[in-house]
C-alpha cells in the first residue's frame, strides 16, 4: 500500500487555545480511517487544515507525496480532496443538480458539458437524482446532507473528508449513508470520517484513531480502538475544568 | 511654515477626522454596518446648527446643546425606522438605503440653502493662537477639538467598559441572539448606537464648520476622511483610530505644503500605503 | 452506479425562445434607426443604450461577484480621457479608440483590485471610492491633461457631425448589446455557476475548487472595461472631459439606481431599470435637487422594502426569465427527476 | 398549578418544518426533561419558548399569560431565560462581565453575582479573563450562570453536557441541583438519557419534531424511551 495522504506534526491555536497540538496521520491508499473523540476535540480542525480552511502555525500535509501545506482550499480540491461539511452548505438559489455541477466543472476544471456526466453519477450516488431540479433551499437535512456528499463526489476526489455527515439523521438513513460510502470505499476512494455514531464507523473503517485536546491518543483496529483505556478515558472522564 | 508646524497642524486636522472616524468605528463596532450617509449627516448637523444660530443668536458652541441631541435624535430614529429593517439578509441592502441616504440628504441641502460656501462663527476663539517661539504656532481651536477628540474617545471606551448599557453594546456585537436572551433589545442598542455616532459626527460637523467653511457637497469627503482612519487604525481599535485621524492629518497638511493640488492625493497615498503593507491596520485588535 | 446514458440539460423556456426572436427584432430595429430616424432621436436612444450598459456592469459586481462598488467613475473618467490620449495625443480613429479604452481600465483595475479586495462589505465600497479619487485627482493635476479646467477632445469634435452621430450611436448599441450579451453569457459559463455559488455560500465554494478571488477578480475587470469603453462612448457625444465631471461619483449614483429600480442580480432588472429612470429623467430633471432626492427616496424605499426591485417582484409574482440560466436536468422516462 | 402551557406550537425554517403541533405544560417547581436524537426539534422548542424564533404557530403561555407575541428580550424580563446550545457567551467580554451583562434586565430575585459565584466557585479566579479563552466546561458553567443573573422563573437548559467530559458534566449538574432544589422551574435538553433521567421529574421525548411519549420518571421504561428515540417503530 503507498500512503496517500499524510500530515505531520500539526499545530494550531486559536486565541491561545491549542486546538491541533502535533497531530501526525498518515492514510494509505484505498483505506478508510475513523476519527473520534469528544466535540471540541480538534477533529473539524484537523480537517480544516488538511482542507485548507485553516492554515497551521507548524507542521505538513503532504498529498500523493507533494507539500500542499501552504495550498488554496480549490487548489487542494483540484488535485483531488474532496470534503463535506458538519453543517450542510447549500447554494440554496440553485437547484441540486446546479449544486453538483459546480464541484464537477471547478473541482475538475472540465467544460460544463463534459461535466453533466459527472454530475448525475455523483448525484445518483449520494442517492439525490430523483431531486435533482430541486432547489436546495428546499432539500431536507438528510437530503442536504447527500448534496453535500454528491458535490464532494462530483470533484472526483481521491481522498474524501467526510464531517459528521451522519449526524442529526434517524437510523434507518444512517444506514444508507452507510452503505453509500461502503460502496465508496469498496471502489477504492481513500477516506477520513470523523462520526460521533460510533456503529457508523465500524460498520465502514479499516482503521480508527481517536483524538483529544487536538492530540492523537490511539490508533489501530477499530474494534481495539473504542474498547482502549484510552478513549474510555477521554469518553468516560476525567478532569478537564 | 517651518516642517515642525506643519505637522504640528496636521496632528490638530487629525484630531477632527478621528472624531468622524470614531462615530463610523461605532456603527460598524456594534452592528457591522457601514452607513455611507456618514459625511453628510455631520454636514447636515452644521447646516442645523447654522439655523440656529440664524434663529437666537447664539455662538455656535452654545448651540451645540440643541444641535448634538437633535442629531442624536434623527440617529436614533433612523436606524430604529428606517435602516434596522435592511440589517436581515443581502449585506449589500444597508449600503444602498445610506447611499439614497446621502444623496437625499445632500441635495435637501442644496436645495434648501444653495451651494454657497458657509461658514460659523464662534467668535474670537477661532483665530486666537499661541506661539511656541518663533517657528510654531498653532490656533486655540484646532487644539481644541483634538482634546475634545480625546476626551470623545476616553468617555466613549469608559462608556463601553464601566456602564450596563455599554456593556450591552459589546454583547450585543459579539452575539446579538444570545444579548437578546439577556433582556437586551438588540433593536433599540442599534438604534442607541446610530445616535450617538451621529451626535460625535454632529460634534465634529460643527466644529468642523467652525473651523472652515462648509457647502452641501463635501459630506462624503469626510466619510472617506473617517474610513481611512479607522483602516489605517485598525478596525475595533479606537486609539488607533485617533492615530489613523492624526496620521492621515499630517499626510494632508505635509502635502499641501509641498502642492497645493496635491494634498488630499498625499493623505490617499498614505492610506493606500497602509492598506498595501499592513491591511489590518497599524493597531488592529488581534483576532481571537 | 450505471454508465453513459441519455441525459440532457434544458436551458431555455418557450418564454425565453419568444423572447430572443423579440430580442433580435428590436436590436435590427435598432441597428437602423440613424438610417431614418433624425439626430435628436439617436442622440436620445444613445444616453438610454449608455444607462443600460453601465447599468448592466455595475450589476455584474454587485449582483453577481457581490462586490458593492461605488468607485466605477474612476473607470468612466479613464475611458473619458485615455479617449483623448489615443485620439489626440496618439492620433487613433475615435471609432477605433473607444474600444481600446476599455484595455486601459482593466490594466489599471488590476493593481486597484489587488488593494481593494482587502476590504469587506461596506469598506470595500469605500476602498473604491478612494481609488477614483486618486485616479481624479492624477489626472486634475497633470497639466498636460489640462488639469481642473479640463479640456476638448479635438480629433472627436472636429468629425463630421453626421459622422460622429451616427458612429457614435452604434457604438452604444454595441456596448449595451455587448454588455447584456457578456454577462448573459459569464452567467451562463462555468465563472457564472461559480459566481451564483459564491452569492450563495462563499465558503462552501471554494471546497468545490472553485477560485473565488479569480472570478471576483475577472467581474471586476471585465466591468471596469465596460464602464471605460461605455464612458468613452458618453464622450464622444459630450466632447469636453473634464476631472470633475467625468470622475464623478454621480456616475456611479446613477448606476445603483438602476439596478436598485429594476432589480439587482437579474439581467433583465437593469434594462428595466435604465427605461424608467431614463424616463424619469427625460420628466423631471428639470426639477434639479428635487429630482435627485426623489431618486434617492425611491431607492431607500426599493432597498428596505422591495429588495428584489421591480424585475425581482415580478420574477416572484409571475417566474418570468427572459434570460435563463437555469440548468434544467433531463433524463430517460424510467427516472425523471421531480 | 403550571407555569408554562405549550398549546400546538408548529415551527417551520423555510420550507423546513423542525416542529409539528406540539403541547405540552410545566408546573411551577418542576424539572422537565425533553429527550431526542439530534435535529428532533429540541433545540426550536426551547428557542420557540424563549421567542428567539421569527414565527411559530400556536399558544405560549407563561404564568396565565399568552406570551407568543413577545421578543425574547421582553420573556426574559417576564422570567424565561434560555441557556443556548452551545453556550454563546460573549467572547470579547470577561467572565464578570458577563455575568453583569445577564443582569440586564434588572429583574429582582435571589440571584446575584455573589450566589452565582457561590454555586459556580471555579468562576471566580477567572472572573477577569475573556470568556473566549475559557474551556467549554468553564464556558457552559459561565453560561447557566449568567442566565441566572437575569434571576428567571423558568429556566431552559440546551444541552449542558455536549461535548464536555463526564467529570465536568457530573460538576455541573450538580451545580444545577442546587439550582433545582432553590425552587426554581426548569426544562433541560439532552441527548443523554441517562443523566436526564436522574434529575428531571417529568420528561418528553421528541421523535422528527413531534412529541411522541411524555410521564413522569418513574412511569416509562427504558424500552419504551429508546423507541421513542430512534423511531424504530416508525423507522
Amino acid at each position: 500500500m503507498t500512503t496517500i495522504l499524510e500530515i505531520e506534526g500539526l499545530r494550531k491555536s486559536f486565541g491561545g487555545v491549542l486546538v491541533t497540538d502535533d497531530l501526525s496521520v498518515s492514510l494509505q491508499k484505498g483505506e478508510a480511517l475513523g476519527v473520534v473523540g469528544p466535540n471540541g476535540a480538534g477533529k473539524t480542525t484537523m480537517l480544516n487544515l488538511i482542507g485548507g480552511a485553516v492554515r497551521p502555525d507548524a507542521g505538513r500535509v503532504l498529498f500523493e507525496g507533494q507539500d500542499i501545506t501552504h495550498l488554496a482550499r480549490h487548489e487542494r480540491c483540484r488535485r483531488g480532496l474532496g470534503r463535506t461539511y458538519q453543517v450542510p452548505r447549500p447554494f440554496v438559489g440553485m437547484t441540486a443538480f446546479e449544486n453538483v455541477l459546480v464541484g464537477a466543472t471547478h473541482g475538475r476544471g472540465k467544460s460544463e458539458r463534459a461535466s453533466y456526466q459527472t454530475a448525475v453519477d455523483a448525484l445518483e450516488r449520494a442517492d439525490l437524482l430523483h431531486h435533482a431540479n430541486t432547489v436546495a433551499g428546499s432539500l431536507t437535512l438528510l437530503d442536504r446532507k447527500r448534496l453535500e456528499l454528491a458535490r464532494a463526489l462530483a470533484t472526483e476526489p481521491r481522498v474524501l473528508l467526510l464531517d459528521e455527515i451522519a449526524g442529526g439523521l434517524t437510523e434507518a438513513e444512517v444506514n444508507e449513508l452507510i452503505e453509500t460510502i461502503r460502496a465508496l470505499r469498496s471502489e477504492g476512494m481513500s477516506i477520513i470520517w470523523i462520526e460521533h455514531i460510533v456503529h457508523a464507523l465500524l460498520a465502514v473503517v479499516d482503521r480508527l484513531m481517536a483524538i483529544d485536546f487536538g492530540k492523537l491518543l490511539i490508533e489501530g483496529d477499530p474494534h481495539e480502538v473504542i474498547c482502549s483505556p484510552e478513549v474510555e478515558y477521554c469518553y468516560m472522564g476525567t478532569e478537564r475544568v | 511654515m517651518t516642517w515642525v508646524n506643519v505637522i504640528v497642524q496636521g496632528v490638530l486636522l487629525g484630531g477632527l477626522y478621528a472624531l468622524y472616524a470614531t462615530g463610523l468605528s461605532l456603527v460598524f463596532g456594534v452592528m457591522r454596518m457601514v452607513n455611507l450617509a456618514h459625511g453628510d449627516l455631520s454636514i447636515l448637523a452644521a447646516f442645523i446648527c447654522l439655523l440656529v444660530v440664524g434663529v437666537v443668536d447664539v455662538n455656535p458652541l452654545l448651540a451645540l446643546v440643541v444641535v448634538v441631541p437633535l442629531v442624536f435624535l434623527v440617529g436614533y430614529l433612523l436606524q430604529r425606522f428606517l435602516l434596522n429593517f435592511t440589517l436581515k439578509g443581502d449585506d449589500m441592502r444597508p449600503l444602498l438605503a445610506t447611499f439614497g441616504l446621502s444623496v437625499i440628504i445632500q441635495n435637501g441641502l442644496l436645495q434648501g440653502f444653495s451651494a454657497d460656501s458657509r461658514g460659523l462663527d464662534a467668535g474670537r476663539i477661532e483665530n486666537a493662537s499661541l506661539a511656541l517661539g518663533d517657528k510654531v504656532a498653532f490656533g486655540w481651536f484646532p487644539l481644541l477639538i483634538l482634546v475634545v477628540s480625546v476626551l470623545v474617545i476616553v468617555l466613549l471606551n469608559a462608556f463601553l467598559t464601566r456602564t450596563q448599557l455599554g456593556r450591552a453594546f459589546r454583547a450585543t456585537s459579539d452575539d446579538q441572539g444570545a444579548a437578546r436572551l439577556m433582556g437586551i433589545d438588540n433593536k433599540h442598542i442599534y438604534a442607541l448606537a446610530m445616535g450617538i455616532a451621529l451626535a460625535i459626527v454632529a460634534l465634529a460637523g460643527v466644529l468642523m464648520g467652525i473651523r472652515t467653511t462648509f457647502t452641501p457637497g463635501i459630506g462624503p469627503a469626510r466619510l472617506v476622511y473617517a474610513f481611512e482612519a479607522v483602516i489605517m487604525g485598525g478596525l475595533g481599535s479606537s486609539w488607533g483610530t485617533l492615530v489613523g485621524g492624526i496620521m492621515l492629518g499630517v499626510a494632508q497638511t505635509v502635502g499641501f505644503q509641498l502642492s497645493p493640488g496635491w494634498g488630499i492625493f498625499v493623505g490617499h497615498l498614505v492610506f493606500v500605503t497602509v492598506l498595501a503593507i499592513r491591511p489590518s491596520g497599524l493597531f488592529a485588535k488581534t483576532v481571537s | 452506479m450505471t454508465g453513459p446514458r441519455d441525459l440532457s440539460v434544458q436551458r431555455s423556456t418557450t418564454l425565453s425562445k419568444t423572447a430572443l426572436v423579440i430580442g433580435v427584432v428590436t436590436v435590427a430595429v435598432l441597428v437602423s434607426v440613424p438610417l431614418w430616424a433624425d439626430q435628436s432621436t439617436s442622440r436620445t436612444l444613445v444616453s438610454l443604450l449608455t444607462l443600460i450598459a453601465l447599468a448592466q456592469m455595475w450589476n455584474l459586481l454587485a449582483g453577481y461577484a457581490g462586490l458593492m462598488s461605488v468607485g466605477q467613475q474612476g473607470y468612466i473618467g479613464i475611458g473619458a480621457y485615455s479617449l483623448w490620449l489615443l485620439t489626440d495625443v496618439f492620433g487613433l480613429h475615435p471609432f477605433l479608440a473607444v474600444p481600446l479604452t476599455g484595455l486601459f481600465a482593466a490594466a489599471i483595475s488590476l493593481p486597484t483590485a489587488a488593494l481593494v479586495f482587502r476590504l469587506k462589505g461596506g469598506y470595500f465600497a469605500i476602498g473604491t471610492w478612494v481609488m477614483a479619487e486618486i485616479l481624479r485627482l492624477i489626472v486634475a493635476n497633470i497639466p498636460q491633461t489640462g488639469g481642473g479646467s479640463g479640456r476638448t477632445i479635438t480629433a472627436v469634435a472636429q468629425m463630421p457631425v453626421d459622422v460622429r452621430m451616427r458612429g457614435t450611436y452604434w457604438l452604444a448599441l454595441a456596448a449595451a448589446v455587448g454588455a447584456v450579451l457578456v454577462v448573459y453569457a459569464i452567467l451562463r459559463a462555468r465563472v457564472g455557476l461559480a459566481l451564483t455559488a459564491i452569492r450563495d455560500n462563499e465558503p462552501a465554494v471554494e471546497s468545490l475548487g472553485v477560485h473565488v478571488f479569480r472570478a471576483k477578480l475577472s467581474a471586476y475587470v471585465l466591468a471596469a472595461f465596460g464602464c471605460a469603453v461605455t464612458g468613452a462612448v458618453v464622450y464622444m457625444n459630450l466632447l469636453r472631459i473634464q476631472p470633475d465631471s467625468s470622475f464623478s461619483i454621480s456616475w456611479t449614483a446613477t448606476m445603483i439606481f438602476i439596478v436598485v429600480i429594476g432589480g439587482v442580480g437579474t439581467i433583465e432588472g437593469p434594462i428595466l431599470g435604465a427605461i424608467i429612470y431614463f424616463t424619469l429623467q427625460e420628466t423631471l430633471s428639470s426639477y434639479g435637487s428635487w429630482y435627485l432626492i426623489l431618486l434617492g427616496v425611491l431607492a431607500v424605499v426599493i432597498t428596505v422594502w422591495f429588495p428584489g426591485g421591480l424585475w425581482g417582484t415580478l420574477v416572484r409574482r409571475w417566474g418570468v426569465h427572459l434570460f435563463p440560466v437555469q440548468r434544467r436536468l433531463r433524463l430517460g422516462k424510467a427516472d425523471e427527476p421531480e | 398549578m403550571s407555569l408554562l402551557e405549550l398549546e400546538d406550537i408548529s415551527t417551520r425554517y423555510g420550507d423546513f418544518q423542525a416542529l409539528f403541533s406540539v403541547s405540552l405544560s410545566v408546573n411551577a417547581g418542576e424539572s422537565f426533561g425533553v429527550i431526542g436524537a439530534n435535529g428532533a426539534g429540541k433545540s426550536t422548542l426551547l428557542q420557540t419558548i424563549a421567542g428567539l424564533l421569527e414565527s411559530p404557530t400556536g399558544t405560549v403561555r407563561f404564568d396565565g399569560e399568552a406570551v407568543e407575541h413577545l421578543p425574547a428580550h421582553k420573556r426574559v424580563t417576564r422570567g424565561i431565560s434560555l441557556v443556548p446550545e452551545g453556550r454563546r457567551v460573549f467572547p470579547s467580554l470577561t467572565v464578570h462581565e458577563n455575568l453583569q451583562v445577564g443582569a440586564y434586565g434588572k429583574r429582582k430575585g435571589p440571584w446575584d453575582l455573589d450566589a452565582v459565584y457561590g454555586v459556580f466557585p471555579l468562576l471566580v479566579k477567572l472572573r477577569n479573563k475573556q470568556a473566549s479563552f475559557l474551556s467549554g466546561g468553564e464556558q457552559q458553567a459561565l453560561a447557566i450562570g449568567r442566565a441566572l443573573m437575569s434571576n428567571p422563573r423558568l429556566l431552559l437548559i440546551d444541552e449542558v453536557s455536549l461535548g464536555l467530559a463526564p467529570v465536568v458534566i457530573r460538576h455541573l449538574y450538580e451545580a444545577m441541583a442546587d439550582v433545582v432544589s432553590s425552587g426554581m422551574t426548569v426544562i433541560l435538553v439532552e441527548q443523554d438519557i441517562a443523566q436526564i433521567m436522574e434529575v428531571a421529574d417529568r420528561v418528553c421525548c421528541l421523535l422528527e419534531g413531534r412529541k411522541v411519549i411524555e410521564g413522569e420518571r418513574g412511569a416509562i421504561s427504558r424500552e419504551q424511551i429508546t423507541e421513542a428515540y430512534f423511531g424504530t417503530r416508525t423507522g
